[in-house]
């Protein structure tokens, strides 16, 4: 792994947008802990975040582990250092998507079964949080 | 014009990295008054202040001003050097070139211009000085100590062992403190009571000790060397002449409530000793739970008491003692973690504190010395210790490390294996921190021979479900989250200031941090005194701290007050407020605001076209006033100056900044 | 002899203060009246943690806020000052007991008094930074300064003899 | 007591009875819900990303809509998004401007925006509530689901202790309910992963139902539509029955309001 050439704009892009600095986190893992969907992460939370202190900005956006995060605000209630891990991801997200490199959510993917029953909030919240 | 010296200080690159030393100078030739300017690499060294001395002497300098650090670091260093040569020390003013300026700005030319300033109105401010000649005060040879936990008690038996008077204030029934409620410390293991009875009982018995147990300060009034404090002694509704200490009374009484010793885990009756070793070994009625005084009647403690010592109409009792030093040591209070509610403290009894948990291995505690779950009784196979619960934490705690919390818990973690040997430890942490002597040595221990596991990580939340606590953390190290079916969480909560350490801070006259402990004089080179001459801080009413460094500190705190005490005389305020007579129209509302009763009204007799008047004026009593300048501001007619800092050198100041 | 003389001179030193001033825009100047107790030692500790503030504050140091005579406000008003600070311990928190309960009144009605006079109300301030506030006396430093700046020069009570609005 | 109600999509179509009960519910309590005529989506995902203005129109001009009157929804995720784009309006001005000047719109943030519960709580009262119900869901063993969105971040949402709420199981008490507390009420079910990453979301659920199962619960009851499709749906892969119902059906039932669809179509019916 190598630092990205461009992973201080990154990580200042990050902090101005995002509100939430890196370098604030001490890997007390506190977040990984209280992730529920941790399970099915290739990194966990505090990983990445340790990621991004390192400037290993590329690993953080090919990380599954953006996409996992369901926006359920566990990690930034119990933060001990007062970071919003939701906001963070949603940065790499962000950065992903906004590099076109592709939406994650295709519409033909789903069952007819699913488009039925699924709420509209579900449908519209995950083509918002995947696709651009 | 008198004539004045400006000295500049480089400060090695501290100063000289940000201004232009060599434009200051130059600029500083042509101050009003300046015969004689120098710089110097490091003016506070030997050769700096010979520089000064010399220039003062060859240059017959009536003023000298100095370019420097903060004058809170050095003025006193170069009032001396310029005594030494011979000029009243108050004829020195020092420019703050390093804190207010090169420290703080990074444009050499925006940073030199602000020196040039700076040293201006101190220049300007220097013409104006005169000498002074501070008031000699007495000393109190008696001290104060206020908590009686080991940091006091240590602190009481140095001063005494000295051969001063020292009084001890404990709020509660019994000296003690946190250490009292201990089982073992670390890293030795010797149990806590052992070490700390034998102390108790010493400074219980010294001549020259003096316990109020069961008291607190109201008020403290005057200064270093002549504190006026007023004690109140609540009344325990035992006379403590007559009691012997026999226990019947509380053995007898049928009122019960949740004792704070142990933590509210066991019950202690109304009348009560807060612990089997009190000292003194005198009751204390609760008039808040007791029955005779909630609803009139019972009394059997009087009726059972062999020697006749319960006294109900006992009153609170007013003490009113001077004291040349005070040391405080009141100590800290363990972190409520209930803010905190994923560890589900407070809904499920097998979660504690590490506190409540020190209290099951001590064979006096709520549970007998066992340690056993408090749903079921039943000892706990998996424990699960919770570092940093309030620590490090700036969303909801404390920003700051505990400190002891690494330490206790695995001492707490050692113990439960001793204890229960079937018992397994988990302790999630973020950091191991344990510096200090044998303290590494000891955590590694816990790990390696009492199979500790430690966990680098934290838990998201502790899942009461059926009988069991189901902990879900993390280990960062393996990045494996890792769930633990726990018969008992401990938490490891935050040490934190008293709850009314701000207020009590107040009452003494003390400042305290952001986060209510008592702020040191100054945090490496002053760490026993406090910006208030005379009053010391021991203990971790400063900050978390451990028992060693807590003894340590008291003991340091007792030889800064002893130091004190033994002192003739003591130098007062040279800066205080002068009252110009001729001009007093004797209104007095100088005295209305003066914190320290310092003003009086006297009577003059003045000759006024051949006749003998007499008025009243305003008087300052120099060795009271303390040069705060309040009433310099109350004068309606401007009669009353503040010395070194009068009226025409603070506008002299203005006018030289705004030049 | 200065020793100073012999060091290599820098850049801005040999480009002369009075060339580098006017090629700059406006700048305000800040009185700040600081006690001596929490908020100059607020400044000192500002200091040692290296926390920037603008050069525009310079500080005088006041025994105790309660030692601000609203005379000495005016004066820096009336020599040319932009802005106005005094700082002292918390409510509480006083050295001398109670002093900054008394400047807290006697200032309340003198902000009172100069609004009145036709000042903006913001060129005067008063505000609590204890000793250990190093950050809170340099965001204070720079809140006041950016005020001032977006308030630009005043020149009510000036003095017109003694200090140019430039 | 008069409302401005932001119904939302999904409780106009998969969540119906949602919105069918507690209309009943509230025409009984007196509590006037009138819709906001023209409302659009609330947005569904609320933008964490500080310079992703477009995604906060839509609740803006809702809000701006309302005027500074009370703004009640039902929908957890409505709330959530209307009750944070409230605060961002309030907080950060340049999103403020931006938005309002694009909406062309004034709003700087007032009024107030609830979610029906704390309408029940903090203006009804659900000691009243409890004085009002007809038919008491006594011996019902019910636990609250929570879920998310509802409780944080606590700091702008302000709806309960994040960690150990009571709303919802005052609620129950107050229908008369006998409550069940489960550990897992506050934990996520999973949210729109059901969409990409369904098995994520039947582990989550498995845990909360299996919780809430030991626990003694016979019913569980939610303020979510996605929370409840869910727990129902990732529930019945994972061999679960509990039946799943909105908090609103059980208002309904205690409160003895016949007629409504939901009643007919026998939605509301014992546990």
């Amino acid at each position: 792994m190598k630092q990205t050439e461009n992973h201080s704009r990154f990580i200042e892009e990050m902090k101005e947008r995002s509100g939430q600095d890196p370098a604030c986190c001490l890997q007390c893992a506190k977040c990984s802990a209280a992730c529920p969907v941790s399970a099915v992460m290739d990194l966990l939370p505090h990983q990445v975040i340790r990621y991004l202190q390192l400037g290993f900005t590329d690993e953080a956006c090919k990380s599954k582990t953006p996409w996992v995060c369901a926006s359920c605000f566990t990690c930034a209630a119990r933060c001990p250092r007062d970071l919003d891990l939701a906001r963070m991801m949603e940065g790499i997200r962000l950065v992903a998507l906004r590099r076109r490199e592709g939406n994650r959510l295709n519409p033909g993917e789903l069952t007819p079964e699913q488009l039925k029953q699924l709420p509209q909030q579900a449908l519209v919240s995950g083509f918002r949080k995947y696709t651009k | 014009m008198p004539r004045v010296g400006v000295f500049i200080c480089w400060c090695g690159t501290n100063i000289a990295g940000t201004v232009d030393i060599e434009t200051v100078v130059e600029t500083a030739r042509n101050f009003p008054g300046v015969v004689h300017t120098a710089d110097y690499r490091y003016l506070c060294s030997e050769i700096g202040q010979d520089l000064i001395k010399e220039a003062i002497k060859n240059e017959k300098l009536e003023q000298v001003v100095v370019g420097t650090c903060s004058p809170r670091m050095h003025e006193s260093t170069f009032r001396k050097a310029v005594a030494e040569a011979g000029l009243n020390p108050f004829l020195l003013e020092v420019a703050n070139l390093r804190e207010h300026c090169s420290w703080v700005h990074q444009d050499k030319t925006e940073a030199t211009a602000k020196a040039i300033a700076l040293l201006r109105a101190a220049a300007a401010k220097a013409v104006l000085n005169a000498p002074l000649i501070a008031p000699r005060l007495d000393v109190e040879k008696r001290a104060l100590v206020i908590g009686g936990g080991i940091a006091g008690i240590q602190a009481a038996l140095d001063i005494a062992e000295a051969g001063y008077p020292v009084d001890v204030v404990e709020r509660e029934p019994s000296i003690g403190g946190r250490m009292a409620q201990l089982e073992k410390t670390f890293p030795t293991l010797d149990c806590a009571a052992c070490i700390l009875t034998p102390k108790m009982v010493e400074a219980a018995q010294h001549p020259q000790i003096n316990l109020l147990t069961y008291s607190e300060v109201e008020e403290v009034k005057g200064f270093v060397g002549q504190f006026d404090v007023k004690i109140r002694q609540k009344a325990r509704a035992i006379d403590a002449t007559k009691c012997t200490g026999c226990g019947v009374c509380y053995e007898k009484c049928p009122t019960k409530t949740e004792s704070e010793f142990e933590m509210g885990l066991a019950k202690r009756k109304a009348i009560y000793v807060p612990f089997p070793q009190a000292v003194p070994n005198v009751p204390v009625i609760d008039r808040d739970n007791c029955l005779y005084f909630r609803k009139g009647r019972c009394r059997i403690c009087e009726k059972e008491c062999p020697p006749q010592a319960v006294y109900f109409e006992q009153q609170d009792q007013i003490l009113e003692r001077r004291y040349g030093a005070i040391v405080v040591a009141t100590g800290f209070d363990q972190l409520n973690p209930v803010e905190y509610g994923e560890y589900a403290y407070g809904q499920h009894p097998d979660v504690l504190t590490s506190l409540e948990f020190e209290r099951f291995f001590n064979a006096a505690g709520p549970t007998g010395g066992k340690v056993v779950r408090l749903s079921d009784g039943k000892p706990p196979r998996n424990v699960v210790f919770i570092q940093c619960v309030g620590s490090r934490d700036k969303a909801r705690g404390m920003n700051y490390c505990s400190k002891i919390c690494c330490m206790f818990t695995a001492k707490q973690a050692i113990l439960l294996k001793e204890k229960v040997p079937e018992a397994r430890s988990y302790v999630f942490y973020i950091d191991v921190r344990t510096a200090g002597k044998g303290y590494e040595e000891f955590q590694r221990r816990a790990a390696e021979q009492y199979g500790v596991a430690y966990l680098r990580g934290q838990v998201g939340k502790v899942f009461p479900d059926g009988d069991r606590l189901t902990v879900k953390g993390v280990d960062s190290l393996s990045g494996k989250t890792i769930e633990i079916q726990a018969d008992m969480v401990v938490l490891a909560a935050a040490s934190v200031a008293r709850g009314d350490a701000a207020q009590v801070g107040r009452v003494i006259g003390i400042n305290s941090d952001q986060y209510h402990f008592f702020n040191e004089a100054h945090p490496k080179l002053k760490p026993v005194e406090t910006h208030t001459a005379g009053i010391f801080i021991a203990g971790a009413c400063q900050a978390p701290k451990d028992i060693p460094d807590s003894v340590a500190q008291a003991s340091a705190a007792a030889v800064k007050a002893v130091g004190l005490l033994a002192k003739e005389k003591l130098q007062g305020e040279a800066c205080t407020a002068r009252v110009d007579q001729s001009g007093c129209s004797g209104c007095l509302y100088c005295e209305a605001v003066c914190p320290y009763g310092a003003i009086s009204a006297v009577q003059i007799e003045e000759h006024f076209r051949g006749e003998k008047l007499t008025r009243i004026v305003a008087e300052v009593n120099a060795a009271l006033c303390q040069g705060c300048g309040s009433c310099t501001v109350a004068c309606r007619s401007g009669s009353i100056n503040l010395q070194g800092y009068t009226n025409a050198q603070i506008l002299a100041e203005v006018d030289a900044i705004c030049l | 002899m200065s020793l100073a003389q012999n060091r290599p001179k820098t850049e801005a030193a040999t480009a002369g203060m009075e060339a580098a001033a006017q090629d700059r825009a406006w700048e305000p100047l800040i009185v700040a009246f600081c006690c001596n107790w929490c908020s100059y030692a607020g400044g000192d500790l500002a200091g040692t943690s290296r926390m920037q503030y603008p050069s525009n504050i310079k500080v005088i140091r006041v025994p105790c806020s309660s030692r601000m005579n609203p005379l000495f406000i005016l004066r820096a008003f009336q020599r040319g000052a932009d802005g106005v600070l005094v700082a002292g311990c918390h409510p509480g928190d006083c050295h001398y007991s109670t002093g900054n309960y008394l400047v807290r009144r006697r200032l309340s009605a003198f902000k009172r008094l100069i609004e009145f006079a036709g000042l903006e109300p913001e060129r005067f301030e008063v505000r609590w930074i204890s000793s250990s506030e190093g950050d809170k006396f340099s965001e204070v430093m720079r809140e006041m300064t950016a005020a001032i700046k977006a308030l630009g020069p005043n020149g009510k009570l000036r003095d017109g003899r003694w200090r140019k609005i430039t | 007591m008069r409302y401005r109600y932001f119904p939302g999509c999904t409780v106009k179509d998969q969540a119906k009875n949602m919105e069918e009960t507690t209309l009943a519910a509230a025409a009984v309590l007196g509590i006037e819900l009138e819709e906001i005529p023209e409302w659009q989506c609330c947005g569904a995902v609320f933008p964490l990303y500080e310079d992703e203005v477009i995604t906060l129109l839509s609740p803006v001009r809702t809000l701006a809509k309302a005027a500074g009157d009370p703004v009640v929804s039902l929908c957890a995720a409505c709330h959530h998004i209307l009750k944070r784009a409230q605060e961002v309006m309030q907080r950060n001005a340049e999103a403020r401007r931006k938005a309002t000047d694009f909406l062309e719109v004034e709003y700087d943030g007032q009024g107030r925006v609830l979610h029906f519960l704390e309408v029940l709580r903090d203006d009804y009262g659900f000691a009243r509530l409890g004085q009002t119900v007809k038919k008491p869901l006594a011996g019902r063993k019910v636990a609250a689901y929570y879920g998310c969105l509802l409780l944080r971040p606590s700091k702008v949402m302000q709806f309960d202790d994040p960690e150990n709420p009571s709303i919802m199981e005052e609620f129950l008490k107050a229908l008369g309910a006998e409550v069940v507390t489960t550990p897992y009420r506050t934990e996520c079910c999973g949210a729109y992963l059901s969409v990409t990453q369904k098995q994520v979301a039947e582990d989550t659920v498995a845990k909360i139902l299996n919780s809430a199962e030991r626990a003694g619960a016979e019913v569980i009851i939610t303020a979510c539509p996605l929370c409840r499709y869910n727990l129902e749906n990732c529930g019945r892969t994972a061999g679960k029955r509990m039946p799943v119902y909105y908090f609103s059906e059980l208002l309904a039932e205690a409160l003895a309001v016949a007629g409504t669809a939901a009643v007919e179509a026998g939605e509301v019916r014992p546990g």
